[in-house]
């Protein structure tokens, strides 16, 4: 089981390695630099500005240095916000998208894994075809749907919750909301399609056989097994929310990480992007490692193996 | 029926049609044409199916029967609600919201299809030799499945996008490369489970080519779950291009998407709300059909995998 | 009085293909201590008959129909999901074809046994855990103390048949229902198996039915035995008389199409054609259209009542044959007849 | 003591000491081998024109794993396979194509041994069409028509797909898609198991005639020693990948002689009350449960005869007798 952890730990690194490289890269290989797309600078300007940055150096050299430094948790200036470097951007707007993000995923797993067990143990009936018809129309309605949608009802129409902006407790609800119930609707899905395949094994008829009351043949015999799609899906849903919080952020004008992330994509902020992407990535394969080990802790067989 | 239930009534289910009943010669029935019956009286599938036929029809034929024009603007028309000459209102710019509604889906609906095509292409083929050659061979090559799974993909979709420029072209090839693994996946697990099946080998048995083999006893047999599998890819792709238009990283003005279009009429949405409305429930509507498709499909031609 | 008492038991299947009438007017009776085998072909409704004494037919698309299922002196089929609920594991207990998945992979051995005391009675955890280990070397695990804590994946086929025994008889039930316990197990086994369950009764005066397909496990460990085809009870009586004086159709020529180790002669009979699809209704008898006797008319109207003879032994007799023949005379040696 | 190999070169099937071994692979860190699995080890026979052998055994024996590699869906580890004198195990995957219509597979699940998309008109013919490339139209439909009644199936039928049979009818479709390429060798493993008693008898009784009207060579491979003493003409008895018992079908019942046959033998339930009673058990030792998969029979001298025809395994067995009840 340690060995397995640590195996699990190493390749992690690996995969951090190989993104950071990848990303460096893509990055490298975007045409022009950060600074030929503003207004006309000249060019000897231009190649003072670059040799700050250092992009007067070979390509290789250049991985290096980002790459020490990176380690060191220094990501570089951001090229396009002078004199706010990318560290500093990440200690100030990672707090609120952590913030959002762990909402987000309590409202999916705390709507979601209640409603797929309760649709599971009571097919068939409408505590099943409620819930799961719900769940097909949340698949359906994407961040980016669902946000405005929800703006135009409880912000414009109901004027009961904020439109835009954070800071009180009230701001979080749409936004979380919003991120949340798209993956509450595939939790709840993943959920009874798990606890379904377990209720029908014939184990769960011994038990029956003995005596066993219903609710223990749930709670005791079918849960462990049952949640596993829903955990391995973890990881995946953490990067989608990852990916949501860009557009959230950006409807709902929250200061986060994900705002940052789009508006460096849109404007060549290299070392901004180089940064985000691996911090991103870095959250996604710990959450798999997570998963992983939840899994094997859950599946006695698994342990038995590793 | 349950597993169980299954179980317990399979000696009379399996012998339903199976009385000798006619001399002369009987048609079989195949399991293409069982499982069609199947879905035929799946209401809900059918009825989505023939609204996203409805959908497909009214964006691609619609607008060469619209009086107005996707690009022609008049400013002094700008965001008019629907009325009896714009049925669904006009935007800011005074264009026509029906035709740009249709003329994004023409585009929303091409990325699903041929972004769907690539991940088909990729997964198929990457799935079936991973399957197919067993041992070693797929032992890595699932690996780097199972690695690239744990990447965040959306976030090199938006470099990709950003390193080499928006076209329509690079969101077809973004899309395809990320979507196409759980397509492997399946394909993979597909022609595993056949191989061990007991005709595989009996065709093995009488010396057919590794071809023939291939194109008669395996992909036939596997199509059933890459239909399926195919059918809720394209709501999965035409969602990420539509997340990626909402950011302004995929398609791009003048032409627009159901994305682009969400975006636009989400930054107007207080003041005139159909912009936002209107896009945004044709999106839904065919992600919706095409969901309730693919689970349809899934237990037409898998009855025994139906999870209900 | 006897221990259980069924009658006219009839469930069904309601499904989307039609109305599977998966056991028709089952009787059935059995004695405190007796063994009592359900010999039949898949199909033939053993199975579906136990699960509706057990009340464990899924509902839907499973449904009673009529009957009445009397077990010392309570009619089970009256009873509250509840009171069954107590009943099941405690009263009446059940083990079933296959091993490898009627054991739960995620939970220990002895967490499943101890929670089959624990749901019939107040037994803290550690009086419970040593019960389950007392059952467990009862049933022959060797070294069962640390055994116990092991998972079902930790032992083999034949082991964890005895660890499904050990927890059905763990409350000391007044009849276990064994439905193909040793189907799915290797003969050197599945006698180590039968050993056990006979040992077990013996010693705990349980009743027992033993549902299966293989006529030989029925001679070597039941009193009685009924037979079924298609639903239906065609025969029952004890044990000799069902081997050594078999009268329905179906069970002396089935008796001649099992290949025995004994059986000098080369001659192996074989019925022609399938069993009948259970979701059309038949007249007259299920067995008719693979009946090897003579047919002496059409058979028509509601199938034949079981009628008891003298010595015990009931029958379901049809006059639509004439069976005054020996069976070897009638029946097909070859296979070629039954095509058309 | 007549020590020999039942194995001699000019008969129509000789395994000379064929080997069948899994390698388990090797462990992530240490590199080290998890160990072989020896499915099949050391085993030489020897079967002659129109004979019926019947291999019985328990499972994980390594039956099924001799009759595939037999069959050459697994070639051998070591050791060699002659067909009427043509070295198979030589040939190479290519040439061995060439011969599979001499040596055909009947298989146990006649609900997975058959393409569920294709008729079994279109079954039949591209089986057909392996020995007879040339055959089209009315002549090849005729064929299937001839092949459909030699298994007593209707003819009328053939446009059928497998799921519209029942399992008895869908073996002997596979048994006429066997017979399909005229082979001159038939491996049936396990071809009844997966049927209802009723069905099982008409499905021997059909292969028995088949056997002695095409003067088939037959290998069938079952648990059920009842089942093999009826069909064949020879037992092997195979246990731990090894044949520990071969002779004729009435002398491995009648006189067994390695106490693992005895035990076997002892163990099937017989349908008849009086003599269940009266007999005795003997009882084995439970097998080694958690074992190394490597722990076989040991190494050691073969087979020794000890009646003309009839050989016994001189290797010292693992499994003690059970010392209490009988």
């Amino acid at each position: 089981m340690t060995r397995f952890i640590i195996t699990r730990i190493i390749q992690g690194l690996v995969v951090l390695l190989a993104i950071y490289a990848l990303t460096f890269v893509l990055v490298a290989l975007t045409p022009g630099s950060p600074f030929s797309t503003e207004r006309a600078i000249r060019p000897e300007i231009l190649a003072q500005i670059e040799a700050f940055y250092g992009y007067d150096r070979p390509p290789l050299e250049r991985f290096w240095t980002s790459l020490t430094n990176a380690l060191q948790g220094e990501f570089g200036p951001s090229a396009v916000y002078a004199n706010r470097s990318v560290t500093d951007i990440i200690g100030e707007a990672f707090p609120v998208s952590l913030m959002l993000g762990s909402i987000s995923l309590i409202v999916a797993l705390g709507i979601g894994i209640p409603a797929g067990i309760v649709a599971a143990v009571k097919r068939n009936t409408w505590l099943d075809y409620l819930p799961m018809s719900a769940s097909m129309v949340g698949i359906c309605l994407p961040t980016f749907v669902l946000g405005p949608i929800l703006v135009l009802i409880f912000g414009i129409g109901l004027q009961i919750l904020p439109v835009s902006g954070w800071g009180a407790p009230e701001f979080i609800i749409l936004p979380a909301a919003t991120l949340g119930l798209f993956y509450a609707a595939y939790f709840a899905r993943l959920t009874r399609g798990g606890m379904l395949e377990m209720l029908n094994q014939d184990f769960v008829r011994t038990a029956q056989a003995k005596g066993v009351p219903q609710t223990t043949i749930v709670w005791k015999h079918c849960l462990k097994g049952g949640l596993i799609p829903a955990i391995t899906f973890l990881g995946p849903a953490l990067a989608g929310i990852i990916a949501g919080s860009f557009v959230v952020e950006t409807i709902f004008q929250i200061p986060g990480l994900g705002q940052w992330f789009v508006k460096g994509a849109l404007n060549r902020d290299d070392f901004l992007i180089l940064g985000l992407t691996v911090l991103f990535a870095a959250l996604i394969v710990m959450m798999n490692l997570l998963v992983d080990i939840i899994q094997v802790a859950l599946n006695p067989r698994l342990k038995y193996e590793k | 029926m349950t597993a169980r239930t299954a179980k317990m009534v399979e000696g009379a289910e399996s012998r339903i049609s199976s009385q000798p009943t006619a001399d002369d010669l009987e048609k079989g029935s195949s399991l293409w044409s069982d499982a069609w019956h199947r879905l035929k009286r799946n209401r809900l599938a059918m009825i989505s199916l023939f609204i996203f036929f409805g959908i497909v029809l009214f964006c691609v034929i619609g607008p060469f029967f619209s009086p107005h024009d996707a690009q022609e603007q008049d400013l002094l028309k700008g965001a008019l609600g629907p009325s009896a000459q714009h049925w669904f209102g006009t935007d800011t710019l005074g264009r026509d919201l029906m035709v740009r509604t249709m003329e994004g889906g023409r585009i929303s609906l091409l990325v699903g299809l041929v972004a769907t095509l690539v991940a088909l292409a990729i997964g198929v083929i990457y799935g079936a030799t991973a399957g197919y050659l067993g041992g070693r061979v797929d032992a890595v090559m699932m690996r780097i499945v199972d690695t690239l799974y744990a990447l965040p993909f959306t976030i090199f979709v938006i470099l990709l996008m950003v390193a080499f420029g928006r076209s329509l072209w690079l969101i077809f090839v973004a899309i395809g490369a990320v979507e196409w693994l759980s397509m492997a996946r399946i394909v993979r697990a597909g022609v595993i489970g056949l191989k061990k099946q007991e005709f595989v080998e009996a065709a093995v048995s009488l010396g057919y080519s590794h071809s023939r083999i291939i194109v008669r006893h395996l992909i036939p047999n596997v199509l059933g779950p890459v239909i399926v599998i195919a059918t809720l890819t394209v709501p999965a792709v035409m969602l990420l291009e539509a997340f990626l238009s909402f950011l302004g990283l995929g398609v791009q003005p003048p032409n627009a998407s159901w994305g682009v279009l969400i975006n636009e009429g989400q930054q107007n949405m207080d003041i005139y709300p159909w912009l936002l409305i209107l896009p945004a429930f044709f999106f839904a509507l065919t992600l919706f059909t095409l969901n309730f498709l693919g689970d349809g499909l899934r237990d037409a031609l898998d009855p025994k995998s139906s999870k209900d | 009085m006897a221990l259980l008492d069924v009658r006219s038991l009839t469930t069904s299947f309601h499904l989307r293909s039609g109305i599977v009438r998966a056991a028709q007017s089952i009787d059935l009776s059995l004695e405190r201590g007796e063994t009592l085998g359900i010999v039949g072909e898949s199909g033939s409704g053993k199975s579906v008959t136990c699960y509706s004494i057990m009340g464990l037919i899924p509902q839907p698309p499973g449904r009673i129909e009529s009957g009445e299922v009397h077990f010392d002196g309570q009619d089970l089929l009256k009873l509250s999901d509840e009171e069954m609920r107590q009943i099941r594991g405690n009263k009446i207990s059940m083990i079933f074809q296959d091993p490898m998945t009627s054991l739960n992979p995620y939970l220990r051995i002895s967490t499943q046994l101890t929670e089959a005391i624990r749901v019939h009675g107040d037994v803290d955890e550690k009086e419970a855990l040593n019960r389950a280990i007392t059952a467990l070397e009862e049933v022959g695990i060797p070294d069962a103390p640390k055994r116990v804590q092991s998972y079902p994946h930790e032992f083999s086929g034949g082991m964890r048949q005895r660890v499904m025994i050990a927890m059905a008889l763990i409350n000391d039930p007044d009849l276990l229902i064994a439905d193909e316990p040793t189907t799915a197990l290797d003969v050197t086994v599945q006698a180590r198996v039968l050993d056990i369950i006979k040992d077990r009764q013996e010693r705990l005066g349980t009743a027992v039915i033993l549902v299966t397909h293989d006529l030989g496990v029925v001679a070597g460990t039941c009193d009685r035995v009924q037979v079924m085809y298609a639903g239906q009870v065609v025969e029952s009586g004890d044990t000799d008389q069902i081997f050594y004086d078999p009268k329905h159709a179906y069970t002396r020529s089935l008796q001649k199409a099992i290949p025995s180790l004994k059986a000098k002669d080369e001659v192996l009979y074989t019925i022609a054609g399938t069993p009948p699809d259970l979701s059309k209704s038949v007249a007259g008898c299920a067995f008719y259209p693979r009946c090897p006797f003579p047919k002496v008319k059409e058979p028509e109207g509601p199938v034949p009542e079981l009628v008891e003879l003298p010595d015990g032994h009931c029958l379901r007799e049809c006059g639509y044959c004439d069976r005054s023949q020996p069976i070897e005379e009638v029946l097909a040696q070859d296979v070629e007849e039954d095509v058309q | 003591m007549n020590s020999s190999s039942p194995a001699s070169e000019d008969e129509f099937l000789v395994l000379d000491a064929v080997s069948q071994h899994f390698d388990l692979g090797k462990h992530l860190f240490s590199r080290a081998s998890k160990g072989v699995v020896k499915a099949v080890n050391d085993v030489s026979l020897s079967i002659s024109k129109g004979e019926i052998l019947g291999i019985v055994g328990e499972s994980g024996c390594g039956k099924t794993t001799l009759s595939r590699t037999i069959m050459q869906l697994l070639r051998p580890t070591s050791g060699r396979i002659f067909l009427e004198g043509n070295e198979l195990s030589a040939l190479s995957d290519a040439d061995i194509r060439g011969q599979r219509i001499n040596f055909q597979m009947i298989f146990q699940d006649p609900y997975a041994s058959l393409n569920p998309r294709l008729t079994v008109y279109t079954t039949l013919c591209e089986a057909i069409r392996t020995r007879h490339p040339g055959l089209k139209g009315e002549a090849l439909r005729e064929r299937v028509v001839e092949l459909m009644r030699t298994v007593g199936l209707n003819p009328a039928q053939m446009n059928r797909y497998p799921h519209e049979f029942s399992g008895g009818q869908r073996q002997r479709v596979a048994i006429a898609r066997a017979l399909a390429p005229e082979p001159k060798l038939v491996i049936a493993d396990e071809p009844v198991s997966a049927l209802d008693v009723s069905i099982q008898s008409q499905i021997l009784n059909l292969l028995k005639r088949l056997s002695a009207e095409m003067e088939l060579t037959m290998i069938f491979v079952s648990h059920d020693l009842s089942v093999v003493r009826y069909i064949a003409d020879r037992i092997a008895v195979m246990y731990r990948g090894q044949i520990i018992e071969l002779g004729s079908a009435e002398v491995i019942v009648d006189d067994p002689r390695h106490i693992y046959t005895k035990a076997l033998m002892s163990a099937i339930p017989l349908p008849d009350p009086r003599s269940e009673r009266e007999r005795e058990r003997i009882l084995l030792e439970d097998e080694p449960s958690s074992g190394d998969p490597e722990t076989g029979v040991s190494e050691g001298d073969i087979l020794e005869e000890v009646h003309p025809g009839h050989f016994v395994s001189t290797r010292p067995f693992d499994r003690q007798l059970k010392a209490d009840r009988t």
